[in-house]
C-alpha cells in the first residue's frame, strides 16, 4: 500500500480535558465500585451441622494422610490406612447413612445449591452490568469523533472497531475515537487497580478473565449433585493404590552430606 | 500545559504508595526515604521534560503553520531537541532507581532456609526497608500448635504471673 | 523442575513465592507505565516504542536483580544470574515483565503522545 | 506506640506478657472506641483493619494473665459491639474472662454449666468446645477432659491444634503411644512444621526412656528419635532443639552402644550404625557450640533464639565437655 501520507489534524487540546480523563476517571471508580460491590456481596458460609461437617472433614482428613503419607513412618501409615479403609467402606461418617443407595439430590431443587450457584451469577452480573452501562454511556456522549493518534499503526479491520462513530473511509486506522480508548483503559487499568485495591481484586480479575476466557474449574467436591458415598470408596480405593515410602527413610545420610560441620 | 503538569503526578502518586490515605496496605511498598526522594526527583525531571516536550511541538506546529509549509514536520522524534530527550531519559533512569530500591526485600523460597531465617534472625529477618517489621510476619506459624491459644488455662497462667511478681518484688526487694 | 518426591524433601514455601511474585509483579507495572510516559514524550514511533520498552523492562530486571536478589543469593553461594533462591524459573523473572506490564506501556504511551507530539 | 503483637501471646514470658498489657490502656484509647460515631467518620477512616480485632483478642489474653481485668473488659466489651453477641469467638472470650476470674471451684462449675448449655443449642460452636476442654483440664478432671476432646476430633479431625492438646493430656497421664499418635496426626496436617518434628522426637525420647520399658521398644522409639530431629534439622537450618535433641539422643546410643542391637523387621527403622551416631553427635556438637557462641555475641542475625534455650545448650555442652575430660 503507497506510503499513507503522515495525516495531523489540528486538535483542540481541550479534548483532553473534557473526554480522556471523566473516561479514565469513571472507569477507575467503577472499578473500586465493583471490587467493593462483589466483597459485599459475597454470601456469608453457610452453618453447617455437625454430621454434614464430619462428613467433610472426614474426607478431608483421608486425603491429607494420602497426600502427606511420606512424613508418617511404615507402621504408623499401614495403622491408619487400615482404620480409614474399613471406616470409609463402611459408611461411618455418612450424613445420612440410609440414603447410600439413592442417586444425589438434583442439584436445582436442593436448597444449598441454589445458593453457591447464585453465588457465581452475582459475581457474574458484578462484571458485566457496569461493563455494557459504561460502553453505551461512551457511545451516547462520545462519539463521532477522533481525539488521538495512535503512536503505533494499526490494520484496517481495527478500524471500524476503534472509529465506530466516525464515517469516514479513507482515515489512518492510527486515529482513535474515545470507544477505543476504553479499549486500552480496560486493559491498561489493571496497575492501577493492584495499587489502589490490593492485588487480588475483583476489578482487575474481570479483565484477567477477559483476555484468557479460560474454562471453568473442575468438579466440585461437595458440590451441589455429588453423592458422598462415592467420594468415600474412590478414596478408599485411592488409600489402598499407595506405595508408602517414608521421607524418614536415609534422613541421616542426607543430613551429613548435605549440612557441612 | 496544565495537563501535562497535572499528568506527571500520576506516576508519582502511584508510586508512593504511603501518602494517599486510602493506599490499599497489601499492595503500597513500604519505601524508605531515599526511594521516596529519588523518585520524587525522577518526577520532577520527567514532568518539565514533558512540559518542554509539549511547548517545543506547540512551538514547532505553530512555525510551520504561519509559514505554511506542511512538509517539514519530518516524524516527531527526530525534531526533538536533544537536551529534552537526554532529560527524558535521565529521568526514567531515576525513577527506575527509586522504584527499584522501593521494593520490599524478598524472602527465600526454600523452607530450609526460610524456616531458619525465623528461627535464627526472629523478627528481625522480616522487615521491610522502612524497619517496621512485615505485617503478615507471625514468627514460626506452627507454634501455634504447641502453644495452642484456643486451650489457653488461664487460671494457671495468673497464678504463674502471679508468683513470678512476688519472686520479681522478692527479688527486687532484698 | 524438581520431582515430586524433591518437593517432599526440600518443600517450597508457597507464602514467600506469593510475597515474591507479587513484589516483582507490582514493580513491573510500576516501571511498564513509567516507560510508556517517557516513550510518549519522547514521541516515539511503533517499533522504536516497542524496542524501547523491551530494552528498558530488561534494564529493570538487571536493576532489580542487582539491588535486590544478588547480595544475599550470592552470599548463599548460588551462582551469579540465578534467581532460584526467591524466584521459580528464570524466564518469568527476566521476560515475564514483558506480558504483564505491556498493556500499562501501551496505554501511558498512547495518553502521553497524544499529549505531547499532539 | 508500637502496636500489640499480632502472634498469640500465650507463650510469652511473664516479663513481655506485662509490658505489652501496659500497652493496654494507651491502645484502648488511641483506637475509636465506638464502632462507627458518624457515617462520614467510618467513610472517611477507610477500610477496617483485622488486625485490630485480633490486637484486641491478644490485649484480653495478656491483660487476665496480668489481672489488669478492667482493660480485658474494655477490650471485651469492644468486641461484642463489632461483632454482636453470637459470634462464637466473642462467646469463647467471654467465658475466658469469666473463667479468670472465677473464684473457687462454684464459680467453676457455674461457668462449665454455661458452656454445656451453649453447646447443646449449636453443638458445632468448636471455640466454646475448646474452652470447655480447658477448663475441665484446668479443674483437674483430665479424663473427662480427653474424651470431650475425643468427641471433638470425631466430628472435625482436621483441627491440628485439638490434636496436639489431645497429645499433651495424654502426655501428662504418661500414655505415651497414643501421645506420638496424636502427634502424628498434627505432622499429617502440618507435614512441613519442623517443631512439631522435633516434639515428636522429644517423645519418642521420653517413651524410650519411660522407666521399665521392653528393649525391643526401646530401639524401635530410638531409632525413629534419631530420624526426627534429623528431619527438624533438616527443615529449618540452625534449628536449636532439632540438635539439641540429636546430640541428646545420640549421645545416649552411643553410650549404650555396648548392648547388642537386636536386628528389627524391615518395616520397622533399623537403629544406624555407630559410625553415623558418632558423626551426627559431632555435627550436632558442632553446630550447638555455634549457636550458642553467635547468640551469645548475639551477632546480627543470631539473635532469633530464646535465653532459655540457648543456656539449655550450653548445659548440655558443658556437662557434654566434662564427660570428654572424665
Amino acid at each position: 500500500m503507497a506510503q499513507v501520507p503522515v495525516q495531523s489534524i489540528h486538535r483542540d487540546p481541550q479534548l483532553f480535558y473534557w473526554i480522556l480523563f471523566p473516561i479514565t476517571i469513571v472507569m477507575i471508580l467503577t472499578g473500586v465500585l465493583r471490587h467493593y460491590a462483589t466483597v459485599l456481596m459475597a454470601s456469608a458460609p453457610k452453618k453447617q451441622d455437625q454430621k454434614a461437617t464430619r462428613e467433610q472433614r472426614s474426607l478431608l482428613h483421608g486425603i491429607n494422610v494420602r497426600g502427606n503419607h511420606h512424613v508418617l513412618s511404615k507402621p504408623s501409615f499401614t495403622a491408619r490406612r487400615d482404620a480409614l479403609i474399613t471406616a470409609y467402606e463402611s459408611g461411618a461418617y455418612l450424613k445420612n447413612p440410609d440414603s447410600r443407595g439413592q442417586p444425589p439430590p438434583n442439584p436445582m431443587s436442593d436448597p444449598n445449591a441454589m445458593e453457591g450457584m447464585m453465588g457465581m451469577m452475582k459475581n457474574q452480573m458484578a462484571m458485566v452490568i457496569p461493563n455494557t452501562l459504561i460502553m453505551s454511556w461512551i457511545n451516547a456522549f462520545f462519539s463521532g469523533y477522533v481525539i488521538m493518534k495512535l503512536p503505533f499503526p494499526l490494520t484496517i479491520k481495527f478500524k471500524s472497531m476503534l472509529q465506530a462513530g466516525v464515517a469516514t473511509r479513507d482515515m489512518d486506522p492510527r486515529w482513535m475515537s474515545s470507544i477505543s480508548w476504553y479499549f486500552l483503559c480496560i486493559f491498561g487499568l489493571q496497575p492501577v487497580f493492584n495499587f489502589l485495591l490490593g492485588s487480588d481484586n475483583a476489578a482487575s480479575q474481570m479483565a484477567q478473565q477477559m483476555n484468557q476466557m479460560g474454562p471453568q474449574g473442575g468438579a466440585q467436591m461437595f458440590g451441589p449433585g455429588v453423592d458422598p458415598n462415592k467420594q468415600f470408596l474412590a478414596e478408599a480405593e485411592n488409600l489402598a493404590v499407595i506405595e508408602h515410602h517414608s521421607v524418614l527413610d536415609g534422613v541421616e545420610q542426607r543430613l551429613l552430606a548435605g549440612i557441612k560441620v | 500545559m496544565v495537563i501535562c503538569i497535572l499528568a506527571s503526578p500520576i506516576i508519582v502518586i502511584r508510586s508512593f504508595g504511603a501518602s494517599r490515605p486510602q493506599a490499599q496496605e497489601a499492595s503500597n511498598t513500604a519505601m524508605t526515604l531515599l526511594s521516596k526522594t529519588i523518585t520524587a526527583f525522577g518526577s520532577l525531571l520527567l514532568a518539565h521534560a514533558c512540559y518542554s516536550a509539549r511547548e517545543h511541538t506547540a512551538l514547532q506546529s505553530i512555525r510551520a503553520a504561519t509559514a505554511a509549509t506542511l512538509t517539514s514536520s519530518s516524524t516527531a522524534a527526530t525534531s526533538l531537541p536533544v537536551d529534552i530527550i537526554i532529560e527524558t531519559i535521565i529521568s526514567t533512569f531515576i525513577i527506575l532507581l527509586g522504584l527499584v530500591l522501593g521494593t520490599r526485600p524478598l524472602r527465600p523460597l526454600e523452607w530450609r532456609v526460610w524456616a531458619g531465617k525465623i528461627e535464627r534472625e526472629g523478627e528481625e529477618g522480616f522487615t521491610d526497608n522502612a524497619g517496621a517489621v512485615d505485617k503478615d510476619y507471625m514468627g514460626n506459624p506452627f507454634s501455634v500448635l504447641e502453644s495452642r491459644p484456643n486451650f489457653v488455662d488461664i487460671r494457671k497462667q495468673r497464678k504463674e504471673f502471679a508468683e513470678w511478681v512476688q519472686k520479681g518484688d522478692g527479688k527486687q526487694g532484698q | 523442575m524438581p520431582s515430586e518426591q524433591e518437593l517432599q524433601i526440600s518443600p517450597i514455601v508457597q507464602e514467600s513465592l506469593v510475597h515474591n511474585s507479587r513484589t516483582l509483579y507490582n514493580l513491573q507495572s510500576l516501571t511498564a507505565s513509567l516507560f510508556g510516559v517517557s516513550a510518549g514524550i519522547l514521541g516515539l514511533e511503533s517499533y522504536s516504542g516497542f524496542v524501547f520498552y523491551v530494552a528498558l523492562s530488561l534494564v529493570t530486571a538487571v536493576l532489580f536483580y542487582a539491588l535486590r536478589v544478588a547480595p544475599t543469593s550470592l552470599a548463599s553461594g548460588k551462582p551469579p544470574l540465578d534467581t532460584s533462591r526467591y524466584f521459580r524459573g528464570a524466564y518469568d523473572f527476566w521476560a515475564g515483565g514483558l506480558m504483564n506490564g505491556f498493556a500499562g506501556f501501551v496505554l501511558t504511551w498512547t495518553l502521553f503522545y497524544g499529549l505531547v507530539t499532539a | 506506640m508500637a502496636p500489640p503483637i499480632l502472634h498469640s501471646p500465650v507463650q510469652l514470658s511473664p516479663a513481655a506478657a506485662l509490658a505489652l498489657s501496659q500497652q493496654a490502656p494507651a491502645f484502648l484509647r488511641s483506637s475509636s472506641s465506638t464502632v462507627s460515631s458518624s457515617p462520614l467518620s467510618t467513610l472517611l477512616s477507610g477500610p477496617e483493619k483485622s488486625e485490630q480485632w485480633l490486637q484486641y483478642e491478644n490485649l484480653i489474653v495478656s491483660c487476665l494473665r496480668t489481672g489488669d481485668d478492667q482493660a480485658a473488659h474494655q477490650c471485651l466489651r469492644r468486641l461484642v459491639a463489632r461483632f454482636g453477641d453470637d459470634n462464637e469467638r466473642v462467646q469463647a472470650l467471654r467465658g475466658l474472662v469469666k473463667e479468670a476470674e472465677a473464684q473457687g471451684n462454684g464459680a467453676l462449675e457455674e461457668v462449665l454449666k454455661e458452656y454445656n448449655q451453649i453447646l447443646d443449642e449449636n453443638d458445632t460452636n468448636i471455640p466454646i468446645a475448646k474452652r470447655r476442654i480447658a477448663l475441665l483440664r484446668s479443674m483437674g478432671r483430665l479424663s473427662d477432659a480427653a474424651s470431650a476432646l475425643v468427641q471433638l476430633l470425631d466430628f472435625s479431625p482436621t483441627d491440628a491444634e485439638a490434636w496436639s492438646e489431645l497429645s499433651d493430656i495424654y502426655l501428662s497421664q504418661g500414655l505415651y503411644p497414643q501421645a506420638i499418635y496424636a502427634i502424628e496426626e498434627v505432622l499429617v496436617l502440618a507435614p512441613n512444621a519442623w517443631n512439631i518434628h522435633a516434639r515428636l522426637g522429644e517423645l519418642q525420647y521420653m517413651a524410650a526412656t519411660a522407666p521399665g520399658v521392653a528393649n525391643g521398644l526401646y530401639q524401635k522409639y530410638m531409632a525413629e528419635a534419631v530420624k526426627r530431629f534429623a528431619r527438624s534439622v533438616e527443615l529449618c537450618d540452625d534449628y536449636l532443639r532439632g540438635y539439641y535433641g540429636l546430640k541428646l539422643v545420640s549421645k545416649r546410643l552411643l553410650n549404650d552402644g555396648a548392648k547388642a542391637t537386636r536386628q528389627t523387621d524391615d518395616s520397622e527403622f533399623a537403629l544406624p550404625g555407630t559410625s553415623t551416631l558418632e558423626r551426627l553427635n559431632e555435627l550436632a556438637t558442632a553446630r550447638l557450640s555455634e549457636i550458642v557462641r553467635h547468640s551469645a555475641a548475639s551477632d546480627r542475625g543470631w539473635r532469633g533464639y530464646s535465653e532459655a534455650e540457648v543456656a539449655a545448650a550450653r548445659a548440655l555442652l558443658a556437662d557434654d565437655a566434662s564427660a570428654i575430660e572424665r
